[in-house]
């Protein structure tokens, strides 16, 4: 090791200090932008640093760093570009691609550097284990992340996809990507043993994710995002750069607690998630619109729920799924607004699984400019409902249901909002179908429920039209 | 070599102590932009990449210059990016340009 | 020679960032049992003891070998022995000799 | 490396794993003793993977590991002895005792090291750096640390000790120590140098700790336990020793941020107590026994206290620092015990500084078998004043002083027990003398206090008897 190296290195440890600071400060909404901010400072010095130990050090053609340039420019302007104009309804599966990528330039580097050993000796155990760990992290984590990307996003089917034999080709494919990295490993310089890693590994991403029902792809997203970490540190050993394996590690473990976390958030357990167990089921799809007994309903109209809301003093407003699928989360804004311009105490009362994934409303409503002390977490949320007159759920159903107090139902257990313990409730969805969970609410045929039945964005669009009338502004 | 190895598996596990710390009890709200926030750190690949660049020797090699730079380019830009446009809502102010009568939204700061 | 001191810095950094990050929120309650653990820990110094032992080779190195062997295994036996005395008070539950209607004590277990 | 030195520092780092689950498991009451003995097995392991190490690559003479061992076995005996007999009052000082011998430890082990190599060529920089770093911190903490320990016992006087130069001759101790440890850095191989350090640096420990008041020595024993596990950081760079690395730095952040929190809860800046700075007179001598004025105060016999007590429902039992000085903790239990056996409800109400260290109370306590149930913190148990009949303060005075609530005076804006929230109030102290930060209490003369002027072991016992006379069992 030169003094040079030396240098690079302390200044890998300087960045990963940041890389840690801006980790623990984005705890907390208060400092989480600075600590991005930091973080980003980090990343900035590693890769200077990276670049410059490569200029000095190595004496490559100018055609490697065009190529990277080239890459690069392209890389940076599709990223920008696509985080700057993703609506936040689509915030998950952005993720989902920008980890993809990132397991998939982890799998470039190791198999590159393989590819530079081919014709020469036979590689070190050093470099070849790392290698083949990383492209098979790597690939599972790119094609795997796509599929849960094009599940978010509506493209693949949300409900599992399953065919005759699949958990055999499933495990197939992992056994002939273990085999030939064996075989990479032993052989020390065979490009074409990489190759099958790599397209085996491809295959067993896409039939792992396959199964998983559209509603747990966060988890799995979230997993596989600990994963890249682990493909990047991989890559880190098989090129002796210690910026990789320290970002690396500290994604990966932080990532792992993360997903567990989440997991436990959203009452589910990780292992049951990833082998495709109870409920993968989407709501829509699996409950078809059967005889719905409708004579213990009392249905409203928009002018119905605006009366009730101009006349309350204390509204709360509780935006499940169908809120973030309809992208009503600038409606709803508006009436809000609309009403606390009149005096009416407005707030949200946010289910930590409502939405799309962990926290996600929260980010939706936010872009929907809702001041984040509007915003009540379950045990605040709670305490107010006492105090309620008007409760307004918008296409929620689970996350309210009086039932998980009871035992033996699939909600069993959830924690959940206290939207009984309101003066009086409205309910808005499209009709009488279950939720997620596929289990009948018994708050709607409640006598102090009714039920406005409409698309949530169009709904709530009549409702605050409606209210313009009662309060003239 | 052995010394080296070492040395990356020290920082490997302490790394990954580090990384289980650090994660608090994270809130629910933040689950989202904090997922993002650890994406955007593997973008560090990116480092990889130069590292890919400066070695390449073969058209194979290029072009895996060319994929590693674009792919990570993609996660590091891109991860940061999205990651600030979320958080950054989470500390405005109602800024937008909406024409909501403010002064109501401010009468309940708790 | 340089490689292991980067190896060494490299684990001293991290192990900072370590030490940082595992103490959370201590209460008040635990301040002082916390405090005796980490003490204990750096009775670690007893395997420093062990390499002094191994390489003395003079009248002088024996008497260090002996001080520092006295002095840190006073602090590492020392340390966790006493730290798990105060911490076995706080689990235990009045199972103490004493004549005290323990039936009183149970009523309250909030 | 060989590859028999790689598997001892993969052992090293199962080790340090050990050690951070051991720390993060003690950072809750229920799962701390287990985090403990986590820590011990860490210990174990990589005090037994050097052994091996050190016997099989190092060919020692026998007299070296006898020296070792005979030392061992009499600083172990000293340690667990005093570790088994010491009074819970006394065990601030015991941990200053055992901080001051790692420190010592530390460099001695450094000593060792350098003069070993003394014979030869001079040592290399990063040898001789983390050598010099470690004599200089290890004395420090050595001296400083029995000077800490000694004010806490009460061998050496608890107030602030100075005399006239006592400044320069500190600031001239440590430039002899860092300009001596500079020539040995350069020198390399001079033991009279590094003598000189040692001698300097002991003697800068012992001018820095004693101007501090005693009641100020926890917070520089915590941090001064930072300092000894940096030390031993350095000591592990001297003898390239991954285990004292890890641990070492380990214990010096983790010691850093403790020292932090703790000198928080105590309301005081470390950098302040360090530089000797305000309020570091023990209450008992900076006051002396000037003329009170008696006459708004109500004075109360055992008697009358006992009736309060035997005839009140919620009782609230404060604890301060004469409770502590006094090792009254069993009578009070005893007392506590007494009445809830005739189903009057009894807690305590426990201050996070009262008592002579942060938690130490709590310790004190449970050594007394109260249950940790009983013991209530701060914001618990002013909720539960609201409701309380009588509350007997025992050798308290500040952390209750209503005069916190106005700005001001040296107790302002500190959280205190809203005692005055009781509907009584009982005062057991020895006089009207003011507390530690020097203020007369008002709660004092309030209608509804009554003192009751007593030691605090005899005057609880009385109480006890009295109060049997009233509740015969
Ligand atoms: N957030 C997460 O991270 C996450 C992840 C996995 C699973 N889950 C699970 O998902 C559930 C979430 O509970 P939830 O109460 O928010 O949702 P839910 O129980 O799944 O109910 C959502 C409701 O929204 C309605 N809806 C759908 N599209 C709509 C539209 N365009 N307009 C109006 N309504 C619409 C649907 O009823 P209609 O068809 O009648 O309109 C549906 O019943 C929980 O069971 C949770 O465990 C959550
Ligand atoms: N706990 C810590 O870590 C720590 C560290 C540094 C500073 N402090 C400071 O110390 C103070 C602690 O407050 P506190 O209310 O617990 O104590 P305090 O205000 O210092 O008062 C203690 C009282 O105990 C009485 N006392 C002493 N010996 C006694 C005995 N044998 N029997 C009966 N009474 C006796 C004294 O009054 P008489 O002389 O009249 O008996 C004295 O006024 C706070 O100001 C805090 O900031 C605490």
């Amino acid at each position: 090791m030169t003094l040079f190296a030396f240098v690079i290195g302390v200044v890998f440890l300087a960045a990963a200090t940041l890389f840690v600071v801006g980790l623990h400060l984005m705890r907390l909404p208060s400092t989480a932008r600075r600590g991005n901010l930091i973080s980003a400072g980090g990343m900035a010095i590693a890769v200077i640093a990276t670049i410059v130990f490569s200029l000095v050090t190595a004496n490559g053609s100018w055609i490697g760093w065009l190529a990277l340039v080239l890459g690069a420019a392209a890389g940076a302007a599709f990223g920008i570009v696509r985080a700057r104009t993703v609506k936040m309804t689509d915030i998950p599966q952005l993720v989902s691609i920008f980890n993809a990528v990132g397991g998939g330039a982890a799998a470039a580097v190791a198999f590159a550097d393989f590819v530079l050993h081919s014709s020469g000796l036979r590689l070190d155990l050093t470099s070849s284990i790392p290698i083949v760990l990383d492209v098979v992290i790597g690939s599972v984590t790119f094609s795997g992340s796509l599929i849960a990307a094009g599940k978010l996003q509506g493209v693949i089917s949300g409900s599992p996809i399953t065919f005759p034999g699949a958990r055999i080709v499933n495990v197939l494919a992992i056994v002939i990507a273990l085999a030939a990295g064996v075989f990479a490993i032993v052989v020390g310089n065979n490009v074409l043993l990489l190759v099958v890693v790599l397209l085996a590994s491809l295959l067993f991403g896409v039939l792992m994710v396959l199964p998983i029902g559209g509603a747990d792809a966060p988890v799995i997203v979230s997993l596989l995002n600990a994963f890249t970490g682990l493909a990047v540190a991989m890559a880190g050993f098989a090129i002796n750069n210690q910026a990789l394996i320290i970002a690396g590690a500290l994604v990966g473990a932080a990532g792992t607690i993360l997903t567990l976390q989440m997991a436990k958030a959203m009452n589910r357990s990780v292992l049951a998630i990833v082998l495709g167990g109870f409920g993968t089921g989407d709501s829509s799809s699996s409950a078809p619109d059967d005889a719905q007994d409708l004579s213990n309903v009392r249905e409203l109209t928009a002018d119905d729920v605006a009366v009730q809301l101009a006349y309350a003093q204390h509204v709360m407003i509780v935006p499940g799924y169908g809120l973030a699928a309809a992208q009503a989360q600038h409606e709803i804004a508006e009436l809000a607004k609309l009403l606390l311009a009149h005096g009416i105490d407005v707030k949200y009362a946010i289910h930590p699984v409502a939405g799309r994934m962990p926290g996600h409303m929260n980010v939706l409503l936010a872009e929907a400019n809702v001041p984040y002390e509007q915003m009540l977490q379950l045990d605040e949320a709670n305490v107010a409902f006492d105090n309620c007159d008007v409760a307004l759920v918008v296409g929620a159903n689970d996350v309210y249901n009086p039932d998980a107090r009871k035992p033996g139902n699939p909600v069993s257990g959830m924690p959940i909002l206290d939207v009984d313990h309101a003066k009086s409730v409205v309910i808005l969805k499209r009709s009488m179908r279950p939720g997620y969970a596929g289990i009948s609410n018994p708050l709607f045929t409640d006598p102090k429920t009714g039920m406005f039945f409409a698309d949530a964005k169009k709904g709530i669009a009549d409702i605050t039209a409606a209210v313009k009338e009662y309060v003239p502004s | 070599m052995i010394a080296t190895l070492f040395g990356n598996l020290a920082i490997f596990v302490l790394s990954l102590l580090v990384g289980v710390e650090v994660i608090g009890k994270i809130p629910s709200t933040l689950h989202t932009p904090m997922m993002s926030g650890a994406n955007a750190i593997h973008g560090v690949v990116l480092a990889g990449a130069v590292i890919t660049a400066s070695l390449a020797n073969s058209p194979l090699g290029y072009a895996l210059t060319f994929v590693a730079g674009a792919l990570a380019a993609a996660n590091v830009f891109g991860g940061y990016v999205v990651t600030d446009r979320m958080l950054q809502m989470f500390t405005r102010r109602a800024p937008a340009p909406s024409a909501a009568p403010t002064a109501d939204d401010q009468k309940d700061p708790s």
